[in-house]
């Protein structure tokens, strides 16, 4: 079984793996919850997860270049409120047009972030904690007090996050669940197989051997910042069209969620490995057990986070063991490989 | 070796970060002095400090987890943690004195296990701390629930809120004293020289026969342990406890330790730094608040410094040197 | 001659007080194999880098095909078809072979085609006359393979010229021969080939002209057939250097030091048996790969024996971490000074006082810092250690003064088994003889010395019995008068047909 | 007590500056309140300042206390504190009474009631509880299972109106109502639209959801509507009249209650600076005309013995019939 794990390349290896822990959380939930194996689960988690997915991705991406993004959760809370202004101030705007606005919105903050990381060369983890306390505070200087409501806002933009593009028996397809999965996994098929995406793999893996290469990191770097911000800004306007209600508070926190959901999702925080997908399981397993904590009568609604924080913990424990057994493996595999040429030849 | 002219050496001071950053409190304190007659009172320069001596205690041994090329996010949970275990064991009517013990080992214990996951499992203290915050501050809130615990002994009480020495509360003494101590720790000692070079290549540390993992486990059981001791402080402070004790502290932590100088990546800084960045930082906080500019501005222009503190010095190290650095802490 | 394709015109640098290059000036041109010596420090690195565009000149001009230039970067560099090959390999860990020699190709399309990279992967790697899965990801490589895949890289793309710092400092004989091959191979495509190296002998197997320079310094251009060893050497270090490769006697005394049984790492390396006597140099020869770098790891206690006993002095000994085996005596200098060696942006003092911190500090813990410089200013004297002071850091070093630190380091520890794990890698001759002069007098007072080498010449200067390797197997040991350089390589191989060989 | 002198008129024209400190900034309902005491600080031609100053939401509760020190040290008039920092405020409160700074709070107040001169009530705790449990008891048509969604464990009115509403709803009238559960959104529009759905999932026979908090309402309202289950389970608590109302039109929350901040805004400031300048004593029994407002008297607080309080009320429940207008 080890063996034939072994034969994978990592990167499918670690996906496996967190589909296992994923199976095996939901079957633990569904002997505890009553009516909990449905497609109503399935609906909950899909469309709640849409958002955080978009983060997450956007925090990978910045995270493979051995870099993080603390600002995310001011950058979306100030696109959406900003969004929401937009909207409100002109309510027959295009959706396109609105939607573009808040990518771009996002990415001028993702740009502001990478100008500072890449050309200026500061620490991406001070940048953005700076950023951070920064943007939040702009956007309560520009809230100055009002907050978007969901009356201000036009119909079609309250409603799309839940239009059921198609369903399959429970499970309903959702607009926004839909939009971030295929987003997530064109930015995966991205990092796969376009060149300039492999530069922010071989960034993260060893900047020093980049520049002796000649890749030109700072642009390499100033791109993942720049889509990961357009990529929060895109989460911002789902945020606004899921929650309609924005105040200052609003993505409070995303950025250690999204982090977390990174890791989780088996992305290297030290950059140079791991991928989206990986993310949007780990933002999947996060949510899934944030969710059914709330409903398992065992725990009181006081133990979620302790437990959370438990779970999150052992899930990235046992991925990194499991990882290394493996990687021994084929290390071994590979010995006897040699051993093989060796004595033939 | 001729000796350099004492002007040119002063220069040459100035020139460090330290030195900048005595320039900068220079600046900001003579500003303050000069916008807000209250500035200057005794009652004020207690306070300064009192309003956030948790906090850059806690900064001083921040410091030296990040010159090991590690991080604790889990310091403020675990402050929360230790506020509310004492509440809690002090509602069971358990003795304080007692409850301070637990609570302390409590947090010996907290780090202990960052301590465990970051050594013997070997996942980087970013994730392990990150799950710890969330953790640490749900037994807490497991503890404490929707309650708010207050009407501690008045000597508990007195301890965070009168004078000890004069008007000078016992949290500051504290202070000072684990200032000292630690600054000796790190700038003279074995121990001090350690933590430099793990932070510095833990792998050419390893090969000098140097235990990496024992010496990053006492460094995190440190952590637990001073968060612990800051958490009671706030308690004593405050005089009452609740589940959102300390929420978010870690972040103004780190912002003072990075402010002052040290590497994000490890193996440079020194506690000096921390201590300039700290004064700094709470000399213009105290000085905007007394010119009544509201909260977010204030966190604003730290965000602004913060990227300053990087920008100016701009000198020695490359970006190739801090990415190795970064890599080699991280294997 | 045709019109040249890359010349400095009276360069200079400076880095702070250390005048890295002064004056230089350097001619090359299409076709030709030109080879640059110089001890270390001479500049030889710094000049590269100025002509990759890693440093900017302080002074003086850097022109392409007679237009002068300023090259702002590698990419630079790149554009102008100038590659470079560094004294240390440097790799992606995370991708794999394959994409490692491809990652900044130029053009090509924006999406990357797999199977033609790989195909075009294992071509190059053929050319270079190693094997080595593309597919495998690169954290695994050895030094060599690392290597290999770097000079794939720079074949990748169409280079006019080609810089190798040192390429076969970690390399073996056999490796070392392949490279040479190419690089003469791409000469003659008219490729203009710097070629740095220490080991003077293949200089004249390699080299059509020869640049020697010293303390940053031009001193002589030559066509390689109007010189020789001598004259190089006399120029380089600006003095006369003894025969340092004749071997000198054993100092082997009876008492058994080390005697290793059966010493097995699963899937590494087994069955590794020898005894060490005090004041004995035992060689280990092997091609990279052969697994000598483990074996010592094993014995530091770094990488812990899964099987095999280990008798230290007499008594048994289990070794599971080097603390354990400094307390006992043993000392390991690492191959990789940068990784694994020296904390490269601390002090040189720091650096020597690393190993032995505990005699340092007073009973409170307090490091005696008299004692530490005293330490350091002995060592800089002992090894003629080049710097400005002992605070410098050991990052601003040139490649064989970071060497000498790293002795030091374990020098001071005095301990009786010394493991040197390619000793003189990247070091000029004359630090050479310095280092074997001092591995001798640490025989000479009685220690042991095992010396790991992939330096043949090294190997049989040293060793008084070879222990020869091969894919982690112990082949043989030989004694001093029955080993030479073709018996070892046979081995090494796996040829173990001498006759053959040796004809 | 001192003798009620007959609806006292404040004295306008007295200098006193003094400072209107909210949870943290950024809240609609706060910058309400501002704009009520803007008004009434115009109103007495105060001389003074009136200064707007709060947190941070991240950093509220340090914010707070910070404030407070800072404003003792300034030697301000009065501070009007919306506590969101529970009894952590107490030392700080405490040194700036001792500093001669009056402590007013309003909106949310401190539970023990130390280093607080007065309390300005929205309305009676005890009859929010009673209001909530008959607009419950309405809603559910008298009997079935309800939710509360509160904001976080740590907000102490919250905590005491559910208190509230579970005393009330130990009444026989409304003896089917069951309340299954209590859970927290931390005030935060995903947080408590995902409890809200988490609730619906875990009690398939849910029928009410009580929020006491403008965000919780909102996020629960939204949640049912988008999940098409406004017809099974119903939305009511406290709320805005502008954020609510479509979700009351179309019957998700056909019932909830609110009062108006600017008003509370606009007492607040009419005794913190009666207290500042001196011209009330803050003794119980007190009486006192707050300009538009009328008269109003301080009394005992019944929720926190040995505080005491001023009690704004009634508070409006808003339904289809005048959610209408007061969105305007
Ligand atoms: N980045 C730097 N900063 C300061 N000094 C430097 C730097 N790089 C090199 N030097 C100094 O410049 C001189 C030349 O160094 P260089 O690496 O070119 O020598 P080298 O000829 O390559 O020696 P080796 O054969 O050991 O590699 C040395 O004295 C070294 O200390
Ligand atoms: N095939 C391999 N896969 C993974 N790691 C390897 C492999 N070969 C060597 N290494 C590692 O590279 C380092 C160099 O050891 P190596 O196997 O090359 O033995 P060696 O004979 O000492 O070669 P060298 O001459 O480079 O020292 C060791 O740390 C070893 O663990
Ligand atoms: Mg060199
Ligand atoms: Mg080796």
């Amino acid at each position: 079984m080890m063996r034939a794990l072994s034969n994978l390349n990592p990167q499918t290896l670690r996906i496996i793996a967190l589909l296992l822990v994923l199976a095996l959380v939901i079957l633990f939930f569904s002997t505890q919850i009553s009516n909990y194996l449905n497609g109503r689960l399935f609906n909950r988690i899909s469309s709640s997860v849409a958002i955080m997915a978009l983060i997450a991705t956007a925090q990978t991406l910045v995270i493979l270049t051995r870099n993080i993004d603390l600002s995310v959760g001011s950058v979306v809370g100030f696109t959406a409120f900003a969004t929401g202004s937009l909207i409100a101030a002109m309510p027959d705007l295009h959706p396109l047009l609105l939607v573009s606005f808040s990518m771009l919105f996002g990415a001028c903050f993702g740009a502001f972030n990478g100008f500072f990381v890449a050309y200026a060369r500061v620490p991406a983890i001070i940048v953005t904690l700076a950023t951070m306390a920064l943007f939040r505070s702009l956007l309560v200087e520009f809230a100055d007090g009002k907050s978007i409501t969901s009356s201000q806002l036009p119909q079609w933009l309250t409603s799309f996050p839940n239009t059921r593009l198609f369903e399959l028996g429970q499970f309903q397809f959702r607009a926004s669940f839909v939009i971030a999965v295929v987003i997530v996994i064109a930015v995966h098929i991205a990092l796969q197989r376009l060149r300039v995406a492999r530069k922010l793999y071989a960034i993260g893996s060893n900047p020093e051997a980049a520049e002796m290469a000649g890749i030109n990191q700072k642009l390499t770097v100033f791109f993942a910042f720049v889509c990961a911000g357009a990529l929060t800004g895109l989460a911002g306007f789902m945020f606004l069209a899921r929650f309609g209600n924005i105040t200052v508070v609003a993505g409070l926190g995303f950025e250690l969620k999204s982090v977390a959901a990174a890791v989780v999702g088996g992305v290297n925080i030290f950059g140079g490995s791991g991928t989206v997908f990986g993310a949007l399981i780990g933002a999947v397993l996060v949510d899934l057990i944030e969710t059914s904590l709330v409903r398992w009568q065992l725990v009181s609604e006081f133990w979620r986070e302790a437990v959370l924080g438990t779970l999150i913990l052992t899930a990235v424990a046992l991925d990194a063991v499991v990882m290394r057994r493996l990687v021994a493996l084929r290390a071994a595999k590979h010995h006897e490989k040699r051993e093989k040429e060796v004595t033939h030849g | 070796m001729d000796k350099p002219s004492p002007l040119a050496s002063m220069w040459a001071k100035v020139q460090t970060w330290e030195g900048f950053l005595v320039c900068a409190l220079i600046f900001i304190v003579l500003m303050n002095t000069a916008l807000s007659p209250q500035f200057m009172t005794l009652g004020n320069q207690i306070n300064l400090f009192q309003l956030s001596i948790e906090k850059i205690i806690v900064a001083l041994v921040m410091t030296f987890v990040i010159i090991n090329a590690e991080i604790d996010l889990s310091v403020g949970s675990m402050m929360g943690l230790a506020a509310c275990a004492f509440g809690y064991l002090f509602q069971m009517g358990v003795d304080p004195v007692l409850a301070i013990a637990i609570v302390l080992l409590i947090g010996a214990a907290g780090g202990a296990l960052n301590g465990f996951f970051i050594t013997t499992i070997g996942l980087p203290s970013l994730v392990v701390t990150l799950a710890t915050l969330i953790g640490f501050r749900g037994l807490a809130r497991v503890l404490v629930e929707d309650r708010g615990i207050t009407d501690f002994p008045d000597w508990f009480d007195a301890l965070g809120q009168q004078g000890w020495l004069g008007p000078v509360p016992f949290a500051l003494i504290a202070f000072g004293v684990l200032f000292v101590c630690l600054y000796v720790l790190l700038q003279r000692t074995g121990f001090g020289r350690k933590t430099y070079v793990i932070g510095t290549n833990r792998d050419v540390a390893a090969f000098a026969g140097i235990d990496t993992n024992k010496h990053k486990m006492i460094l995190f059981i440190m952590s637990g342990l001073v968060s612990a001791f800051a958490g009671l402080l706030y308690a004593a402070r405050v005089g009452a406890v609740r589940g959102d004790v300390a929420l978010g502290f870690e972040l103004d932590i780190i912002t003072m330790v990075l402010l002052g100088g040290v590497s994000i990546f490890g193996g440079s800084g020194t506690l000096l730094g921390t201590l300039l960045a700290i004064l700094i930082v709470l000399n213009l906080r105290n000085g905007m608040a007394l010119l009544n500019i509201t909260g977010h501005i204030q966190t604003g222009v730290i965000g602004i410094l913060l990227i300053a503190s990087v920008l100016l010095p701009r000198v020695d190290v490359s970006t190739l040197l801090r990415g190795k650095k970064q890599q080699e802490s991280g294997s | 001659m045709t019109q040249p394709v890359l010349s400095l015109d009276h360069v200079s640098k400076r880095f702070g007080s250390t005048l890295a290059l002064s004056d230089m000036s350097l001619v090359l041109f299409p076709g030709e194999v030109h080879a640059i010596v110089g001890e270390n420090g001479a500049g030889k690195s710094t000049m590269i880098k100025i002509m990759t565009g890693i440093h900017q000149p302080s002074e003086g001009t850097v022109s392409v095909d007679d237009t002068v230039r300023t090259i702002s970067g590698s990419q630079t560099a790149r554009e102008l078809g100038i590659a470079a090959i560094y004294q240390e390999p440097m790799v992606f860990p995370d991708l794999d072979v394959a994409e490692n020699i491809f990652i900044s190709q130029v053009g090509g399309g924006w999406l990357q085609n797999k199977a033609k990279q790989r195909r075009e992967a294992s071509a190059l790697i053929e050319r270079i006359g190693m094997d080595l899965d593309v597919d495998r990801a690169a954290s695994g490589l050895t030094l060599a393979e690392q290597q290999a895949v770097e000079i794939a890289r720079a074949l990748s793309q169409d280079v006019r010229v080609l810089i190798m710092d040192e390429p076969t400092a970690s390399l073996s004989a056999h490796e070392a021969e392949q490279l040479r091959r190419i690089a003469r191979q791409l000469a003659a495509d008219g490729v203009a080939v710097v070629y740095i190296s220490h080991r003077l002998e293949e200089i004249f197997e390699v080299a059509d002209r020869v640049t020697v320079i010293r303390d940053g310094e031009h001193i002589s251009t030559r066509l390689i057939t109007e010189t020789d060893t001598d004259t190089m050497i006399a120029e380089m270090v600006g003095r006369e250097v003894g025969n340092y490769f004749a071997k000198a006697k054993s100092h082997a005394r009876d008492e058994v030091i080390l005697s290793v049984g059966g010493l097995t790492l699963d899937g590494v390396f087994e069955n590794i048996d020898f005894e060490l006597r005090r004041g004995e140099v035992l060689a280990m020869a092997g091609l990279i790969g052969a697994r000598r770098t483990d074996v010592a790891l094993a014995l530091f206690g770094i990488h812990p024996a899964t099987s095999g006993t280990v008798a230290y002095k007499g008594e048994p000994l289990k070794i599971t971490s080097p603390k354990q085996a400094m307390d006992a005596g043993i000392a390991y200098v690492s191959e990789d000074r940068r990784k694994l060696g020296l904390a490269m942006p601390m002090a040189i003092r720091a650096n020597i006082s690393l190993a032995t911190l505990g005699d340092f500090l007073s009973k409170i813990g307090l490091i005696n810092r008299e004692k530490e410089r005293a330490t350091a200013h002995q060592f800089r004297q002992r090894l003629n250690i080049r710097t400005p002071d002992i605070e410098t850091e050991v990052g601003m070093l040139s490649g064989g003064n970071q060497q000498k630190v790293m002795l030091a380091k374990w020098l001071n520890m005095q301990p009786d088994l010394l493991i040197f794990d390619e000793p003189t890698r990247g070091i000029d001759v004359g630090a050479k003889a310095e280092v074997h002069d001092l591995i001798r007098d640490f025989v000479k007072q009685g220690g042991a010395a095992i010396v790991i080498s992939s330096d043949l010449p090294e190997v049989l200067a040293m060793g008084d019995r070879i222990l020869v390797m091969r894919e982690g197997e112990q082949m043989a040991i030989l004694d001093h008068e029955e080993a030479n350089q073709e018996r070892i390589m046979a081995l090494a191989t796996g040829q173990d047909d001498l006759g053959r060989v040796a004809a | 007590a001192v003798p009620a002198a007959a609806d006292m008129m404040l004295e306008g024209g007295q200098e006193v500056d003094m400072v209107l400190l909210p949870k943290f900034l950024g809240i609609l309902v706060f910058d309400q309140a501002n704009e009520g005491a803007q008004e009434a600080h115009a109103e007495l031609e105060n001389p003074g300042e009136l200064l707007f100053v709060g947190p941070t939401p991240e950093n509220s509760v340090a914010g707070q206390i910070e404030i407070m020190t800072t404003s003792a040290t300034q030697g301000q008039g009065a501070v009007m504190l919306s506590n969101n920092a529970g009894d952590q405020i107490v030392p700080s409160a405490q040194a700036a009474q001792e500093a001669g700074t009056r402590v007013v709070t309003w909106d949310s107040p401190i539970p023990s009631g130390d280093g607080e001169d007065v309390f300005v009530a929205q309305v009676d705790f005890g009859s929010i509880g009673v209001v909530m449990a008959d607009m419950a008891h309405s809603i559910l048509g008298g009997s079935g299972q309800m939710a509360v969604l509160s904001a976080t464990p740590d907000a102490a009115n919250q905590n005491a109106w559910i208190a509230a509403m579970e005393e009330a709803l130990e009444d026989d009238k409304y003896a089917d109502i069951e309340l299954v559960d209590i859970v927290y959104g931390d005030d935060q529009a995903e947080v408590s639209y995902n409890r809200a759905l988490a609730l619906v999932d875990q009690y398939p026979d849910l029928g009410l959801i009580m929020s006491p908090t403008t965000v919780g309402i909102q996020a629960s309202a939204k949640a049912m509507q988008d999940e098409g289950l406004c017809d099974q389970v119903r939305v009511s608590g406290l709320g805005l009249p502008a954020e609510m109302l479509s979700y009351t039109l179309n019957g998700c929350a056909p019932e909830f209650a609110l009062w108006d901040f600017r008003d509370l805004g606009y007492l607040t400031y009419y005794t913190a600076y009666g207290l500042a300048t001196g011209q009330l004593s803050g003794e119980i029994g007190e009486t006192f005309t707050a300009g538009r407002m009328g008269e109003y008297t301080i009394e005992e607080d019944p929720g926190r013995e040995g505080a005491s309080r001023i009690l704004m009320g009634p508070f409006t429940v808003y339904t289809a019939d005048n959610v209408e207008a007061a969105a305007q």
